[in-house]
């Protein structure tokens, strides 16, 4: 898997949003070279992030302006790397550790989720590290340059989640992920770094969704890179009105806009391009039936990839996931109920 | 193994890998083209030891190892094109496939977890009497892989018959082996476990294969794991679309000096009519495998689903 | 930690149950010794399992009867046992790998979820393992003894998860996990061990759950320790006729009886004892939602423990966790609703 | 630090378990007690050469490295009862408490886990210069999982100012080493990184502290990390409710001679009144500190939520 691996534009909505400004990678460089700009306690780790600026050229440049010391290669240890920066948190830095692809991130499980995750509980201990990395499937990654893993995260007590659908969010969420006192897992869709494109602006706050499209029939909930199978998909719903939610952080989650939104359109499909079993679908379902029940005009529909790893095949890969069609079904199944 | 044959095999490697570049360049590949180009000695040397129950774990620069365990260059070729009638179905990536009737075993992407996974292998076949050993290996930089050290230990714990054979091709990526590591003999890994070590010339098939067979016969009898580190050098970048522009020039023109096959063919001095004989018989064979394998169909979009659970 | 640990009864229902027949760590035990003696392939490798028997002296007398081959103690290696595992399953051993505390799996984890549980969609081999440990709060454990780590796992395509609330289920579904083709997570719950007993009976299949209490108004839906849990506050509920379900296996889901259950009561409680936040309760809230949601008449109502990690002390962990009283609580407000 | 010192800092480590011992046999201990009797030496010598900005990761067996960086004997007691007053307001168990002002972490349970971490306050300090040492603690058994190969490997490369101090105490739970690693020096882990490394009597202080004192200075100067091996014997079970029946009982007798408190005492001829008035005023001091931890409350439930996020 690399930068240059053929990308088929799977995920539908993506190009539509092409255009003018950076990309969401540029988005993503940029955060981390304005933090370390900024702030002398921002540090980079990561295998190959150095001189060659990383497998998708995220940091391409950064060692040069910031030196080796700022921007700094390790040795593949993706535990070693996780625990190294959440030492290196306990006295000050603010250390971003790059996993060259976020599947890595499995064999650096046990230090983001127990220790990173839990010493503010229990000692009272901070660990404001971000883990970051391109995850995310439509580029023919097959079952290990494709995952998104939030859904594995998300049950973490402690942890952040972020997962930017713009090239602005990307920018203004990993800005405020690096300054958080608090441990983020920030995931970067790899099939929207080059296919996205926004103008930046300042950071963003966690927990606020974004209402990417208003609508009075139907809600859409989702965030990465089916936020815009998701906009498409509305698009071709001729003849109805579909509100498009961009949760932009898993966790926290924003329940208000959820909620909101719920409660004035009655019928929700919640879209996500990871698993169905257990994956953030459920606990939006969830939230949603427990808060918002009687406002419900019918059940709360998931969208999202089969129980099955992803396969590698374009053809294999495309009906894999969700795409635009099984929105659309699913839309317009819920508008008949 | 005679070097005529260990000829045939390296050239055999060495041009479905060419031909796989072709393709490429077609974009006939989907997703990256991994190369063992100067290290199929390695690959050819070490499995041309192994006996028909052994079991081996071929990493993405073992495209040798395939070929010589039975799988045609065909099978090569379809899974780098992701076709349907790849090994995999266009399930699983480039060298992301196996079957344990061949005695291989697939990989997944995460380095040194083929470790632990073979020292399992090297363990079920002793409780089983086959006589077996188990073969992997692990680059460089794989080795400061957690998994790798707990394989590692564990079978030296055991005291089983497991070869690892470490490819130091003075890179992993873009990183050089003195940032991933502060030794500079690979072997010296092996000390940490009280396992049997060597380090040699990975370039020179004939004694890779003469280490191998040591190595081979060390587990087979009963001494335990053995970890053969062999010296090499990485001549292109981690895959096709890496121009490998880190690595200084000089370091390519002294290793393109001991290109393992330039190498076995000088040693073979009086034989060049076989050799030539060779070489054409090999590049027909490519030559109709690729056909094949191009004008195979990809797989039906049904295939995406189901065999998750059995 | 450790089997002598002074345990505090947190989790209420768990004393009702005993009584007469074997304990559930005895039912793990001959579980393994009927698996050992039937069927030659299944060995068993952990840390102390031999002559030591294991932390919580499950294994205690296997090796002495099967030797030191087929019960094989290993170093402190989480990843290098299960990966040990994975290899030997290839060629057909069946290898039951202890975790002396399921928390270690974390340190596991990717030779689980991206090599044992992926194996079979990539290229058609079946990796049948068997990882189990004993999991679970109420003995002053703390955050890294006392966790219940089924959502991290759920979301995994391939891999199995059994969690037995009783001595009988912990027999039979361990026997049905060694023989099933396919990887499982076997969680057994530490403060169960010595405090439930029953008779043993043969294998139990995987996916089918046990209706524990017939009942009209509600339906309680849970697994593992809970179970205990939900059957005292039902019994608490007096005027009221509460149905007990337990799952016995997440992985896969008995959605028959979920649904059929769901549709006769009408009103659903889901309760675990792991964190709220992604915990199974979620999907078991969104399936009910997509496949019976014209039959309820109030939220789905998920019960779990608080999105924080196990505190230690007896005081604090006895508020952490999810008990009878928010139970009973849940349980008249829906029943009012 | 004086011999006298460090007799009062031992005597001190090994009352407050005693104290425990009996806190346990009342049930007033929550969970497992995990004792260091024999082994003292080695927190007390290591963390005696310490200075005020280093810091260091004590894991179950080194109460005695957080009675010198400053916690009383009140707050092991009452981590150990679980106490409201307790450094984690029993939050957590045992030695899981830390404070970086104090320049103590507090470890998790995962073994291995400590040293990536501790290698990251190693860099940290070094980028922040501190002129700091990092130093943390791993059993013989804990040499063996993947985050102890990772966390040394790192230290080895970035070259960073951190000691590991390995406790090779015979046994791994019920685990004897030779089960454990195909090694008999513990050292010979280091091997494997390029790192400087000694292995000493671990049950003499004087030993140990000299040890450490090279190592740490080693480590100061820049010229990398260190592994320092300290042999001993663990002289009671896993933990208190472990009676160790599976260690041979010469194996205890012989450890028993050479039991590094009275090996001090020996050391220290002549001495035996000043001796004798140090253990009495420790004694006082242990009990006075007892009877405050015992008589301490609770947490009140509420404290069991909150405080996950800042
Ligand atoms: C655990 C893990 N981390 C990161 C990667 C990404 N990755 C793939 S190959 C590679 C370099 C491997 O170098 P080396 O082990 O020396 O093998 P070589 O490519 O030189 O043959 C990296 C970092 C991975 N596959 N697995
Ligand atoms: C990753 C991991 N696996 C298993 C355990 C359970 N465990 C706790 S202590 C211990 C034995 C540790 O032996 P050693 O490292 O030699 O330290 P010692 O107890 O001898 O001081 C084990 C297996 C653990 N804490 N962490
Ligand atoms: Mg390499
Ligand atoms: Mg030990």
């Amino acid at each position: 898997m690399s930068s240059s691996t053929t990308e088929k534009p799977h995920l539908g909505g993506a190009e539509v949003a092409t255009g003018r400004g950076v990309t969401l990678l540029e988005g993503v460089r940029q955060a981390l070279w304005d933090e370390l700009e900024s702030d002398p306690s921002v540090y980079l780790i990561g295998q190959d992030i150095g001189h060659f600026g990383g497998a998708f050229k995220v940091t391409a440049g950064l060692q040069e302006q910031f030196g080796d010391h700022r921007v700094k290669d390790t040795p593949i240890s993706e535990s070693g790397m996780i625990g190294a920066a959440i030492g290196a948190s306990m006295l000050g830095l603010k250390v971003v550790v790059e996993m060259q692809f976020i599947d890595f991130i499995a064999c650096g499980y046990n230090q983001l989720v127990n220790f990173a995750a839990l010493c503010r509980y229990r000692w009272g201990q901070g660990v404001p590290i971000v883990v970051r990395g391109p995850c995310g499937a439509g580029v023919s990654g097959s079952a290990f340059h494709s995952q998104c893993p939030e859904a594995h995260f998300m049950p973490t007590p402690g942890l952040k989640i972020a997962f930017p659908a713009t090239a602005e969010d990307a920018y203004g969420l990993l800005r405020t992920a690096i300054q958080d006192p608090d441990p983020v897992l920030f995931l970067e869709h790899k099939f929207l770094y080059r296919r996205v494109r926004g103008d930046l602006g300042g950071p963003i706050p966690f927990g606020q969704a974004a209402v990417r499209q208003r609508g009075t029939d139907l809600t859409i909930i989702t965030y990465g890179a089916t936020v815009h199978t998701a906009l498409e998909a509305a698009a071709a719903l001729e003849g109805h009105s579909v509100e498009v939610v961009d949760l932009r952080t898993l966790v926290p989650l924003d329940e208000d806009t959820v909620l909101d939104s719920v409660r004035r359109n009655n019928k929700v499909i919640v879209l996500h391009e990871t698993q169905r079993n257990l994956g953030p679908g459920a606990e939006l379902s969830a939230r949603i039936a427990e808060k918002a029940f009687e406002y419900l005009d019918g059940p709360v529909v998931r969208v999202a990839a089969p129980d099955s790893p992803t396969p590698y095949s374009p053809t294999l890969e495309k009906a894999w996931l969700p795409g635009v069609e099984q929105v659309l079904h699913a839309a317009r199944e819920l508008l008949a109920y | 193994m005679k070097p005529l044959e260990l000829y045939r095999w390296m050239v055999l490697n060495r041009m479905v890998e060419e031909r796989l570049v072709n393709f490429y360049r077609q974009s006939k590949v989907v997703g990256g083209l991994y190369r063992s180009l100067g290290q199929e000695a390695i690959s050819i040397g070490t499995a041309s030891v192994l006996e028909p129950q052994d079991v081996v774990a071929p990493l993405i620069r073992n495209a040798g190892v395939f070929l010589m365990r039975g799988y045609r260059p065909r099978d090569l070729f379809m899974q780098y094109m992701a076709k349907a009638g790849s090994p995999t179905g266009g399930r699983d990536c480039n060298t992301h496939f196996g079957d344990v009737q061949k005695g291989v075993i697939a990989p997944i992407s995460m380095l040194g977890a083929m470790i632990p996974v073979c020292a399992g292998i090297a363990w079920a076949g002793r409780e089983q009497k086959k006589n077996l050993v188990a073969m992997t290996y692990i680059g460089d930089g794989g080795t400061s892989t957690g998994d790798f050290h707990e394989g590692m230990n564990l079978a030296a714990v055991w005291k089983l018959p497991l070869v690892v054979v470490g490819e130091a091709n003075q890179y992993a990526y873009s990183t050089p082996t003195h940032s991933q590591m502060a030794i500079t003999d690979l072997s010296d890994r092996a000390k940490a476990y009280g396992m049997a070590h060597a380090t040699v010339d990975g370039n020179d098939v004939l004694v890779v294969q003469e280490a191998a067979r040591k190595a081979v016969e060390y587990a087979r009898s009963g001494k335990g794991p053995f970890f053969l580190t062999c010296e090499t050098m990485r001549m292109r970048g981690h895959a096709e679309h890496d121009d490998a522009r880190y690595v200084p020039a000089e370091l390519f023109e002294q290793w393109k000096l001991k290109d393992p096959l330039e190498r076995l063919k000088a040693s073979l001095k009086g034989q060049e009519a076989v050799l030539a004989g060779i070489d054409d018989e090999v590049r027909e064979l490519v030559e109709a495998e690729a056909r094949i394998a191009d004008e195979s169909p990809m797989p039906d979009p049904d295939f995406a689903f189901g065999r998750v659970f059995a």
